[in-house]
């Protein structure tokens, strides 16, 4: 077992112990932290892929810009800071664990068995590449997309703007 | 130019209107002025265009079919999108736009109650479509599509704007409301007709070469494809279906009641045009293809036409509403036209075809006028009725000259209908049973004096005397600027086809010298 | 590599992230765990384009792609929540059952 | 310069000329009053005279123009006729046209001179009465639709002419149409002339198609020239012909309008009786007489029948009538029966020169009581008396109009109803020919009669009669004139340019002209005037006074059938008008409703009952209900799964995922 193969077991026990912090804990904070962990260690195992220009999107994108944005969230909805134990829908705790573990079983079942014996074999950087076809052949998608994240942002915008007259209602 | 030949003017004429219907159907309900204005332009717009079509066509040759298409529609079964017109359709067209012109110039001011121009515009509108579309089709399938077309506007027109009060009807014992009655009746009454013209259409598709081509038909029918009992049967239940629409008698119990019950334009359309489809029907379908069985139904059809004639004109006599004997006059001037057409001659069908235009330009305006008394008068009893020369002069005299055009005086349109039509009954196609065809004419001749009996005495009821109490202190509005340029038009039409009867003769008469040369011969 | 490992770990990433969609109260964390779905769909795209070694990358580029569509969803997600939390003075997607019958 | 010049033309033993710009021209004189009428129904009101001078300038026009076409066929015979096709039907030419010879020209001289005077007078007596205006307007189409009737060159332009007129006359007659009695007389005169109509309209049906034309000069070279096509229904077409002459020119029995067309204003009965309407039939028999004489003698034997029949029979009517219009109503009828009876003998020229006379001395004659009934103020002879001393124009007047209808040389009336007498005499028929004298016997006692009445006695009214406006005068003297002049046109053995004048004409006339006086016939005529004359003056002035006259002559029976006119109007009204008026349409209206509608309603009623049975038993209790158990059964179920409905997201998505993980798994280990 070369050191390769058991960072890369680490790395897949801590994203999935990390995970399951996000969906367990009882401390909004705390969610988003771990999240923040998931990501990074998704972004380790992109590297270990080398696909290194995705993890750094996935870095620049999501730890940067889209956890700051929950922090913001749950700031702004004004949810419980520290230990929280209505957190969680009992209720529902146990078939949603019921269903969770089913549907990861079924996964597991079927990809395990599908890919039995299949290994992976990097082969180096390719972001040049990636720059290329993302500029040709998809730069189509890539214009289009572009202009979701516009109607987005114009879209969240007006939806979280306040009016003007509630705005001086909060304040007085 | 090239596209006013070609089919696309006729086109366009059949189909503008309907066009213009589902426009106003998008514009909202609360802008009248714009519907109304849009209807005006629309239908104006259809009018300038068959007219310029008049002078496209090539009056030299009236007895070919002119300014036509033929584009296939409904491959399956060999329907074609087959139009075009000659001199038997180009005067009735020609009418058909012009009538609606003015139905809409008097609806712009006059709606029935309940007000909805929208709907009302739009439902005359499809109407026109219908009616345009019957003249053009030279198709069965096309032919049949707009001959049911124009069932739907009239049913809605007379159920929804027509007369709200109740009556008794015979042999049922509750009492009903006249517009409910009435629309049923018109609209079961000419279904169950078309019905069976459906049945002959495909009797003579199937043994016909599988066409539904009118011309070619009439070559097939001509050349004696059929024959025998079928062709009886084919000719049986295209009567029915053409006799129903024309009315004739027996069958024309619906009218009185529709036009009694539906709104002044509705039975202006339904008197100038709607009934015009079923005579059409006969000279343009029934007795070109079957030529024989016309000659045997004939001197059927005369006697019916004759009964039609002095039964009309006796009905007419028994009347106390205005409206209702306008109505059962049309049974009688009917009648005229369907003695014409079954003489089967030259001047027996000229007859009809001016019959048919005078018909309806004069029985038009007469129901224009009346509607506008009844709505004016807020009754149509001519027992209460009475020197409506004084309250309404203008009205008045405008149905004093109107009845006397419709009394068939000559030098006004409606004389040359009754008189060539009986012209032509004296001396019928050869070989028809003359002394039938002799008396037909001496009823009908009959029937003339019969028809100024009940006009005159219909004049005396309602224009002249003095008014009755119940009408001095009244705020009676005479007819207004609407009315009067929705109704002078049509007088003066009156007048020029008296004067100048080759103005219809000019279409028709070649178109029916060489349609009754193909059938019978010679 | 041997791939099994990775495909049960995003399997296991998804099933959590269902999970909490399926137990949280709280409406930002349901978002967040949307996230986590996302994010184990992104790991099966770029271990099949590893291990295909696709020419045109795909993978990578739908990555780049969901990555985008993510960011845009969370803003308009939060921007939802937050106009309901105005509204309603709460973020607890339990309190929001106006579709009942 | 407009060349008047005709042009000479000799066709057979014919010698004419085509009339010149003159002829060409001449329709003007249908078209113009057509013209007018427009002008005045839309301009009338606002013009100073309130569209009488329109009118006037219009018939002024007429005048001259027939003036001059008459001077023009005068001095050189003119025979044209011209025609416009206004479509061809089949084979057929419709074609319009105005015919200019001798016996047109006569009839535009006799409606323009008449109708002239009789305008002029209208405008005084028609003053301040009501719808003045449109008065004109009818009494200027009433004189065009006389000009298209008499300017006809085809059958077609007369059955044209021949309604308008008729039409016209329903206008005129029921002029005060808010007295219910006046349009039920307008009424009465269009419906009898219709019933006349059908008789021509199907004789000119037969006629056109057999001999395939509408030109009436070509119909009569064809039945001249022994057309074989025409001779098997000749007879026929020419009682139909007849039929319709008589409604128009009012004989027996079909001349009940005449009297009742009184209802209107008195210049429209002196028109209608003189120049217009009453003459369009003999006009009619005298235009196709070349058919009648060759084709058809038979017919004409007929016509001479009832020709004579009703010149007696009105002739006894006007004895007994009170009413000054009617007297002179009857009389009208009784003189076309000589017009009639005339042209049945064969006696073409004399009855157009009767008609000629006629119109003139009627006109005056109307014209006349017009202004008595003007200053009086009623209709009826009992209410007057005495006249001639406030009146003394008018007197005058009257009784030159009363000799010369009695026939008294050298009145006209006297030249042309001598002429009659001769051809009855020349003929043979010697009873008819004492029928007639026996009619002038009486119309020169009726006439008498209705003079002593009127103007002679005391005053027995109650109002101020006084003399006319010249106006009216100025006509009356005018008329009275051509009543004493008009028949010297045509003394026999003297001067006898009438009979050239309408013998002009493009189809040629065979009759008998007497070349001089019948001394017989004209003394019987004369003797017959003169005891009529002295009769009535010994009864009504000699013997008694115009009071009592009457006592002496009403003989029972005979005096009551006359009164009711034969009962003639009862037996129309009993038998035919009411029962087609109330019964037969009242059943055939029953029919309508009880019998068809309700066999159609039936039909409905039928297919309701069988719809009702259908919904009751099939539809309702069998498809339905299972249709409605369905229903219950879903809004049960619905009820109960609604309760899932919670609203809650995750719990929804937890059934999905529930659901699609449930299947998933059996899809993956059970198949």
């Amino acid at each position: 077992m070369e050191i390769f193969e058991i960072v890369t077991y680490f790395v897949l026990l801590l994203l999935v112990s990390t995970a399951l912090r996000v969906v367990t804990t009882s401390n909004v904070i705390h969610a988003a932290i771990s999240l923040v962990f998931t990501l990074a260690l998704t972004s380790v195992l992109f590297l270990l892929l080398s696909t290194e220009f995705v993890a750094l999107v996935l870095v620049l994108v999501y730890i940067g810009a889209v956890i700051v944005l929950f922090l913001f969230g749950i700031m702004i909805t004004r949810a419980p800071l520290g230990k929280n134990a209505e957190l969680d829908n009992d209720k529902n705790k146990k078939l949603g664990a019921a269903i969770a573990g089913s549907i990861f079983f079924l996964f597991s079942y079927i990809l395990v068995n599908g890919f039995d014996g299949q290994v992976v074999v990097t082969s180096g950087s390719s972001t040049e590449l990636l720059g290329e076809i993302l500029l040709s052949r998809f730069v189509f998608p890539f214009e289009l997309v572009s202009f979701v994240l516009l109607a987005a942002l114009i879209g969240g915008i007006t939806l979280a703007r306040k009016d003007e007259a509630l705005i001086d209602e909060d304040q007085v | 130019m090239e596209l006013l030949t070609n089919g696309m003017g006729l086109s366009v004429v059949v189909f503008f209107p309907l066009i213009s219907a589902f426009i106003i159907t998008l514009i909202p309900k609360a802008q009248e002025q714009l519907i109304k204005r849009f209807a005006l332009v629309s239908s104006l717009i259809t009018f300038v265009l068959s007219a310029v079509l008049l002078f496209q066509f090539d009056f030299s040759s009236a007895d070919k079919l002119q300014l036509g298409n033929k584009i296939s529609w409904i491959k399956s079964i060999n329907a074609n999108y087959e139009i075009g017109i000659d001199g038997i359709s180009l005067p009735l067209l020609v009418l058909s736009t012009f009538i609606t012109v003015l139905a809409i110039i008097y609806s712009i001011e006059h709606l029935p109650e309940p007000k909805s121009p929208k709907g009302f515009l739009a439902l005359i509108l499809v109407l026109e479509t219908g009616m345009n579309g019957t003249f053009v089709a030279l198709d069965l399938i096309l032919f049949f599509v707009f001959f049911e077309i124009v069932l739907l506007p009239m049913y809605f027109m007379i159920g929804i704007w027509g007369d709200k009060t109740v009556r008794t009807v015979s042999g049922f014992k509750n009492q009903i409301e006249t517009r409910l009655y009435a629309s049923i009746k018109f609209f079961v009454f000419t279904l169950f007709g078309s019905a069976f013209m459906l049945l002959g259409f495909l009797g003579l598709y199937y043994r016909g070469n599988k066409t539904f081509s009118i011309p070619e038909l009439i070559e097939l029918g001509t050349s004696g494809a059929f024959t025998g009992t079928f062709a009886t049967l084919v000719f049986a239940v295209l009567f029915l279906g053409f006799a129903v629409k024309v009315p004739m008698w027996p069958l024309h119990t619906w009218l009185p009641d529709a036009h009694t019950a539906a709104p002044t334009v509705g039975s202006v359309l339904l008197a100038a045009i709607l009934l015009k489809l079923g005579s059409y029907g006969f000279v343009r379908i029934a007795i070109p293809i079957l030529p024989d069985q016309a000659k045997a139904w004939a001197p059927a059809i005369a006697i019916l036409s004759a009964i039609g004639i002095i039964y009309g004109s006796l009905a007419c006599l028994a009347q106390t509403d205005l409206k209702r004997l306008i109505a059962f006059s049309s049974v009688g001037h009917m009648g005229f036209v369907m003695l014409g057409i079954a003489s089967l001659t030259p001047i027996g069908i000229n007859a009809a075809m001016i019959g048919m235009v005078a018909h309806g330009v004069i029985t038009g305006l007469l129901f224009f006028l009346s509607g506008s008394m009844a709505h004016t008068y807020h009754t149509r009893d001519m027992g209460r009725l009475g020197g409506n020369m004084k309250l309404l002069p203008k009205t008045g005299a405008l149905l004093g000259f109107t009845a006397m055009a419709s009394l068939g005086l000559p030098g006004l349109a409606g004389f040359w209908g009754e008189f060539m039509a009986l012209l032509g009954a004296y001396n019928p196609l050869d070989g028809l049973n003359i002394t039938v065809f002799r008396t037909s004419m001496v009823a009908g001749a009959i029937g003339t004096v019969l028809t100024a009996g009940y006009l005159l005495w219909m004049l005396q009821r309602v224009n002249l005397g003095e008014p009755s109490d119940e009408w001095l202190d009244k705020d009676l509005h005479d007819a207004d600027v609407y009315e009067l340029s929705a109704w002078i038009p049509l007088v003066v039409l009156t007048v020029l086809i008296g004067v100048f009867p080759k103005l219809i003769f000019g279409a028709t008469n070649d178109a029916v010298i060489a349609m009754l040369s193909k059938a019978f011969g010679g | 590599m041997i791939v099994q490992p990775v495909l049960v770990v995003a399997a296991a990433l998804f099933s959590l992230g269902i999970y909490g969609i399926l137990v949280r109260r709280n409406a930002v964390m349901v978002l967040l765990s949307i996230e986590l779905i996302l994010n184990s769909v992104n790991i099966n795209f770029i271990l099949f384009d590893t291990m295909l070694a696709d020419t045109l990358m795909q993978g990578q580029i739908f990555t780049i792609f969901i990555i985008t569509i993510a960011a845009a969803e969370v803003g308009i997600g939060l921007a939802i929540v937050l106009m309901l939390f105005r509204n309603r003075q709460t973020a607890n997607i339990n309190e929001f059952d106006l579709m009942k019958w | 310069m407009v060349n008047f010049k005709p042009t000479v033309f000799a066709e057979g033993e014919l010698v004419y000329t085509d009339g010149g710009i003159l002829a060409e021209y001449a329709w003007l004189l249908v078209v113009l009053p057509f013209v007018a009428a427009l002008v005045i129904t839309f301009t009338g009101k606002y013009l100073p005279l309130k569209g009488a001078e329109v009118a006037l300038t219009t018939i002024g026009i007429i005048f001259l123009y027939s003036a001059a076409l008459m001077y023009l066929h005068i001095t050189s015979g003119v025979v044209n006729e011209f025609f416009i096709n206004v479509g061809s039907i089949g084979v057929f030419d419709i074609e319009f046209g105005w015919v200019v010879d001798g016996l047109s020209i006569m009839m535009y001289f006799v409606v323009g001179t008449v109708a002239l005077l009789v305008f002029i007078y209208a405008t005084n007596y028609m003053e301040g009465e009501i719808r003045y205006t449109f008065f004109f307007t009818s009494l200027t189409l009433f004189a065009g639709s006389m000009l298209v009737l008499v300017s006809s060159p085809t059958l077609i332009q007369i059955l044209i002419g021949w309604e308008l007129v008729g039409v016209c006359s329903y206008l005129l007659i029921g002029h005060y149409w808010e007295k219910k009695d006046n349009s039920s007389a307008a009424m009465k005169a269009f419906i009898t002339n219709k019933i006349a109509d059908v008789g021509l309209m199907i004789g000119i049906i037969i006629l056109a198609l057999n001999t395939g034309t509408l030109r009436i000069s070509k119909i009569l070279y064809q039945s001249t020239h022994d057309y074989e096509k025409l001779s098997t229904v000749a007879f026929v077409a020419a009682i139909l012909l007849f039929v319709g002459a008589m409604g128009k020119s009012a004989q027996f029995p079909l001349h009940v309008w005449l009297p009742d067309a009184m209802a209107g204003p008195t210049p429209v009965s002196a028109l209608m009786h003189a120049a217009t309407m009453v003459t369009a039939g003999v006009y009619l028999l005298a235009r196709m007489f070349p058919f009648y004489k060759a084709m058809a003698p038979d017919a004409l034997d007929v016509v001479m029948l009832f020709g004579v029949i009703t010149l007696l029979a009105a002739g006894l009517i006007a004895v007994v009538q009170d009413d000054l219009k009617k007297v002179l109503a009857y009389s009208t009828v009784s003189q076309l029966g000589y017009m009639v009876a005339a042209i049945g003998s064969g006696a073409y020229t004399a009855a157009l020169f009767h008609l000629w006379t006629h119109a003139f001395f009627k006109a005056l004659l109307f014209l006349g009581a017009g202004s008595v009934i003007h200053s009086v103020h009623s209709n009826s002879m009992l209410e007057m008396g005495g006249l001639r001393k406030v009146m003394p124009k008018t007197f005058a007047t009257f009784i030159i109009g009363t000799i010369a209808l009695a026939g008294l040389p050298p009145f006209a009336g006297f030249f042309s109803k001598d002429e009659i007498l001769a051809s009855f005499n020349h003929e043979g028929e010697t009873t008819f020919f004492f029928i007639a004298v026996l009619g002038a016997f009486i119309t020169a006692f009726y006439m008498t009669r209705a003079v002593s009445l009127t103007f002679l006695g005391e005053y027995r009214g109650h109002g101020h009669p006084h003399e006319s406006h010249n106006l009216m005068t100025t006509p009356l003297l005018t008329l009275s004139v051509f009543a004493i002049a008009s028949g010297w046109v045509n003394i026999p053995g003297v001067y006898t340019g009438f009979t050239d004048w309408v013998t002009t004409r493009k189809n040629k006339i065979v009759e008998y002209h007497p070349e001089s006086f019948d001394l017989f016939a004209l003394s019987s005529g004369l003797l017959a005037g003169l005891l009529g004359i002295a009769l009535g003056y010994y009864l009504y002035q000699l013997q008694g006074s115009a009071e009592t006259g009457d006592n002496k002559i009403k003989i029972q029976p005979i005096w009551s059938v006359l009164e009711n006119k034969y009962y003639l109007d009862h037996f129309y009204f009993k038998f035919v008008i009411d029962p087609v008026k109330i019964n037969i349409s009242k059943a055939v209206d029953k029919f309508n409703t009880n019998v068809i509608d309700r066999f159609v309603n039936g039909f409905g009623q039928v297919a309701s009952l069988m719809g009702s049975v259908v919904y009751n038993n099939f539809d309702q209790n069998g498809i339905d209900k299972l249709l409605n158990m369905s229903s219950t059964g879903t809004d049960n179920f619905g009820g109960k799964v609604k309760l899932l409905q919670t609203g809650k997201t995750q719990q929804y998505l937890m059934l999905f995922l529930g659901g699609v993980v449930t299947i998933s798994l059996l899809i993956l280990f059970i198949t």
